[in-house]
């Protein structure tokens, strides 16, 4: 067992399911021989053959459609975009076509495949590098949407959406590819999707979040945590459809919710999240749920990316207005 | 890279073909399945099938049994010649008026009145379980058949996907992309552009200024051919050999069918705000059916006595798909829910169980 | 003063507009001597020539981005997207561009601009021709998205977002097209955007809404007015920026929340709206807030459309879950 | 309808154009333009601004000042000749490489800094306002320019709009969909492909298998020629052709510039990982600068003085442009909410305070 990136894992698992399954191909901008701007897919062309390890035209409608029409047809499509700011081009076949396959069609033609992209900010990236857009596709029914926060995760869950048989969204938080290394047993097992992991036990708060903003969280408790204050920590990981139990539980112990997340908070997952917790579960609640999230304004170009999305200090005082009333 | 002044990098020809004129007469040499008297018989039949159909479709929109729906008329050549060159094997995919060309691939006309009549059940397709539905955001089908295409490359098999796009199709950027990837990589893809003059209100030349639209595919560095599209017997010719080609590696292709559409857009169309009645009585004098009739008719292989038996049949036929249509209940409200994803998360059930509750109170 | 119906109130909002601002350019699919499939410019390009009322090619995101180039340039496009369901290829546009024009370049450049479309279900369309997609814009920091429930708000807001100096989405909510006639001045008025509309005053329970669903809401609270429930129903009109002190002042008085909307209910607007009154009314609130909303699923095609959009009897129990507790 | 079995339907042709060879020689007659001495060295001044500026970049970034850069190194003819061939009145629309052309249209050195530098005041272009930002999502910028295109139209102005686009770019929808908008209606629009062989690390064989891309033009039915895009000399006089052209109502043409992306794709790429330094050296031996150079000093109108004189002003302007970049502090906070809208909504006043609270106490 070796200590490997998110990146790497992310790699391994490529690696293990197109061993064990030749249906697995694997499609993208850059994905081949230069094994993908963040060297992701790094290897597999030169191991598993150009047939199935292929570079695209830079298009991403098309990547998404071509990978719907692979998938229609037996074939498993892992495709990159490379970046999720580019996903935009993708939507009309993401949101019209691979979300709806199955459904429109009584079961008889479906859709497995996974989309995978990076997600976020926080690397100094260039414009349009650095965005987090997983409301847009969390919105749509039909998709699952996941998000892992480590290199096991990263590897588990991954395994897991390759074998789905049904589109997965599968985003990986850029400033977390390389941030820790980890053991990752490369054993073929998937992880649960549609299940939250619970990163930090704790009885005072509980603070839900996903992607990189669960290293600031983490963070964050620690540092509160020094004051007495116990942080119940929830990485959600799967995004869509989200496993609300494991996050009511939490609430119900607690009787306090924080939502930490980079995208603008507007119309965010984390207002879902916000909205469902005070449905179901308004009279546990010592308090108003808070949240602590980017800006609603443009991710800004990187000089000021720092004080755009949330920061420790930001969390910390997000966690103190939560337990303030 | 070239060192002379002024010289020239590339040169292209759009070729143009048919095989009948107007009246269904020869103007060249025929494809030799025109030997094949049962073959023209049969897609003499589909286009005429094709074309009772439709109109029965148009009545039931016009007396409130039916949704919308896009008339095929005057573009049953085009369908049908697609439909008769493909195999089996190879995969469909089609905007939505190509009734023709799912007839010919066992498409019931039951599940087309389903579609149309608002019920997701009309895309059942038996006999054709690989083929896509109708498609209705414009353009989107392309990608998704050259990614079809694409698996048939991986999977080293001998088969194509053909597409279906409009004149107002080609001006979306998913026709081209899916034209390009198909020529980079050389896919089994046979595109079929049909030219029918109108999208909606637009005509094909405020659409584009390329005289042609096959020399689309110029853009994606793969032939293309222009052909009479109201000639049955060309579109099977001209469609079969590119099939063919294709699925022995020889790379995509595209083929422009000049048709018209005779009908308005939809029912909820009316398009005689924006073109004239000249302009439709003629695309009449070219139409795809009296055309082929005539050609069967002079070569002695139809005549009265069987266009009695067929319309018989069609009419027959239709009257049972209304029928049956007419008498299929409305799914019940679980089938919002049953087939988003193969394992519905679990609030889907709650809402699953709402939305029966509702149904049952609304009797 | 003529009784007419949000169709034609659309219409003579355009005409207004284009009489008294030369600037003003109409373009999309078929809105030229078609008049656009609903007749929301039918004779406008008669009247104003085919230079300022133009088809454009079959091409979404080729009339966003063309709209974009417009309006930096000086030209005020009203540029319509034939039905929601066919917005995504716009999206890129959209999103990259037209949102964030004004802050990526400081100022310099500015994107004055109006995307109409129609929205929602209810007419029996076929497939694709009866999205909400509200959330997915609503999420964008930088947009406006306005929709209208009546003929006098229509032509009203339709004038104020033209007017605007920011990108304004115009949602047309299809089953109101010609539901009612209402007498609607021609007199270039235009109504303030970012506030929400009170259509019915009361007591009892917040109920917020818009578009069509104004209509099903009007209906229940009717209904359940017979039972001595009265409802205070709010349009919201503006649906980004959202007017939320209105919506916390009616909350504030009547303790209770019900949120109605057509979209499916994951992460849409509704949630934003749930999120944000519980967070800033949290105890004020007398019990949970509750949604009647879309399901989570494709909007079915028309058969079974009504069983998708909530009716009256569903906004009913709506209401009385949320007076329940 | 054509009534003919076989005939073709259009033929079409592609020029390449050049003016000097790969070692600055004249191939055949020059442009008018080629007796303006001063046209010339400025070009070539240009060019060697453009070069040197590139080189300080990438070194600023290397040393962590700046962020990630994408190099130029090798395509400034096809840069600098569009520049020259632009009126000021003409609007730009670039994706992320061109700052020969910025430069040209009067963008200060310190302005590119900035935008690479991570600071949206980097898009503030004072003597040419109208001008629109990099566009990094490839592909988008053509849909605006043909829209900035259509606004001239429709005033009936005398300006053009000019788009650049990359080999990788040409796969994107977004520009078909543009080219074919501006064939349509005729509009003011020129565009550049920059064909610079590679997209990232994707070769221009595996984007398409159009033989040129100069022929995606003939998709739009407009007129396209492919050039030598290291010749600055054959693109200002082709540029400067099509614009003139399209500012006097003539419509929009495709020009194919053919270069070589010397450098890494950004500062964040590894070239060596996918290419040979075979073809990097034989790139080399065809790049733009020191052929210009050449032909000027054949010509008498440089020499090593002149050389000299040049190096040391651009080294001094490029000196100044980083000292006032280094020196310029952060943004505040305010300015991630200042430029949304007109008039923010009052929800974003409280982020914009609490933004700026944090920034203090961060310090
Ligand atoms: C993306 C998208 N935009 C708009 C529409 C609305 N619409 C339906 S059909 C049509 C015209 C299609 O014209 P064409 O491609 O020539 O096909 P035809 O109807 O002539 O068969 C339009 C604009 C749509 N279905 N999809
Ligand atoms: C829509 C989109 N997808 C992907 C990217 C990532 N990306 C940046 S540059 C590039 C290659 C561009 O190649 P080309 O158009 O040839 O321009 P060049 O870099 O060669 O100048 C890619 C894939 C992007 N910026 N935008
Ligand atoms: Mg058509
Ligand atoms: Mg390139």
């Amino acid at each position: 067992m070796a200590k490997i990136t998110m990146v790497e894992a992310i790699n391994m698992a490529h690696a293990w399911e197109m061993e064990h399954d030749p249906s697995v191909v694997v499609l993208g901008e850059d994905v081949g021989i230069n094994g993908g701007v963040f060297r992701a897919t790094v290897g597999l062309q030169q191991r598993f053959g150009a047939t199935r390890v292929q570079d695209t035209p830079l298009a991403e409608g098309l990547i998404a459609g071509t990978a719907i029409g692979l998938a229609a047809q037996g074939i498993r499509p892992v495709a990159e975009i490379q970046f999720m700011g580019f996903i935009y081009p993708a939507l009309d076949q993401i949101a019209s076509h691979m979300a709806r396959l199955r459904n429109r069609t009584r079961g008889r033609l479906t859709c497995p495949l996974v989309l995978r992209m990076p997600h976020g900010g926080g690397i100094h990236a260039p414009e349009h590098h650095s965005e987090s857009l997983e409301a847009l596709l969390c919105h749509h029914p039909g998709l699952r949407v996941v998000c892992p926060s480590s290199p096991a995760r990263a590897y588990g869950l991954l395994l897991a959406a390759i074998r789905d048989p049904d589109p997965v969204i599968f985003l990986e938080p850029v400033r977390l590819y390389r941030f820790i290394r980890q053991d990752v047993e490369d054993d073929g097992r998937a992880l649960p999707i549609d299940s939250c992991f619970v990163l930090r036990e704790g009885s005072d708060v509980t603070i839900v979040t996903w992607g990189a903003m669960t290293v600031e969280t983490l963070k964050a408790a620690e540092q509160i945590a020094a004051e007495g204050v116990s942080c119940e920590v929830i990485d959600v990981a799967s995004l869509a459809p989200i496993d609300f139990e494991t996050i009511l539980d939490s609430v119900v112990k607690t009787g306090r919710l924080l939502i930490v997340h980079e995208a603008p908070r507007n119309c965010a997952v984390g207002a879902e999240i916000a909205a469902t917790v005070s449905e179901q579960a308004l009279y546990d609640l010592l308090g108003p749920i808070r949240r602590v999230t980017g800006y609603d304004t443009v991710m800004p170009l990187y000089r000021l990316e720092y004080d755009y999305i949330p920061s420790p200090a930001r969390i910390v005082d997000g966690i103190r207005s939560t337990l303030a009333e | 890279m070239l060192m002379s002044a002024h010289t020239v990098a590339a040169r292209f020809e759009i070729p143009y073909r048919a095989c009948l004129d107007a009246d269904g007469n020869p103007i060249g040499p025929l494809p030799s399945f025109a030997q094949d008297a049962q073959l023209l018989r049969d897609m003499y039949r589909m286009m005429v099938r094709a074309r009772a159909f439709d109109a029965k479709a148009v009545n039931l929109q016009r007396t409130g049994k039916l949704g919308t729906y896009p008339s095929c008329l005057g573009q049953e050549a085009t369908h049908v010649g697609v439909g008769a060159a493909m195999d089996p094997e190879d995969v469909l995919f089609t905007v939505y008026r190509e009734i023709g060309t799912k007839f010919w691939r066992g498409v019931d006309m039951y599940r087309i009145l389903l579609y149309w009549g608002g019920d997701e059940r009309g895309t059942l397709y038996e006999r054709c379980p690989q083929d896509f539905p109708f498609c209705v955001p414009i353009g989107s089908q392309m990608p998704q058949a050259a990614g079809a295409a694409l698996a048939m490359q991986i999977r080293g098999e001998r088969r194509c996907a053909l597409a279906f796009v409009g004149d107002g199709g080609t001006s979306q950027g998913a026709f081209y992309e899916a034209i390009n990837f198909a020529g980079a990589r050389s896919l089994p893809l046979v595109c079929v552009i049909v030219n029918n003059r109108w999208a909606i209100s637009v005509p094909v030349e405020r659409q584009t200024a390329a005289q042609t639209l096959a020399q689309k595919a110029i853009a994606a560095g793969i032939p293309a051919l222009q052909i009479d599209g109201n000639d049955v017997l060309v579109v099977r010719e001209t469609v079969g050999e590119a099939l063919e080609r294709a699925r022995s590696g020889g790379g995509p292709s595209v083929i422009e069918a000049l048709t018209y559409r005779i009908a308005d857009h939809t029912t909820s169309d009316d398009a005689s705000r924006y073109r004239t009645s000249e302009e439709v009585q003629e695309a009449w004098a070219r139409e795809p059916v009296v055309r082929l009739g005539r050609y069967l008719r002079a070569r002695r292989l139809w005549d009265d006595a069987a266009e009695e038996t067929l319309k018989r049949e069609c009419s027959d036929e239709i009257e049972a798909a209304v029928r049956r249509y007419l008498a299929t209940p409305k799914q019940s409200t679980d089938a919002m829910f049953d087939y988003l994803m193969a394992e519905p998360p679990a609030s889907l059930q709650l809402q699953r169980e709402q939305a029966r509750r509702y149904a049952a109170t609304r009797g």
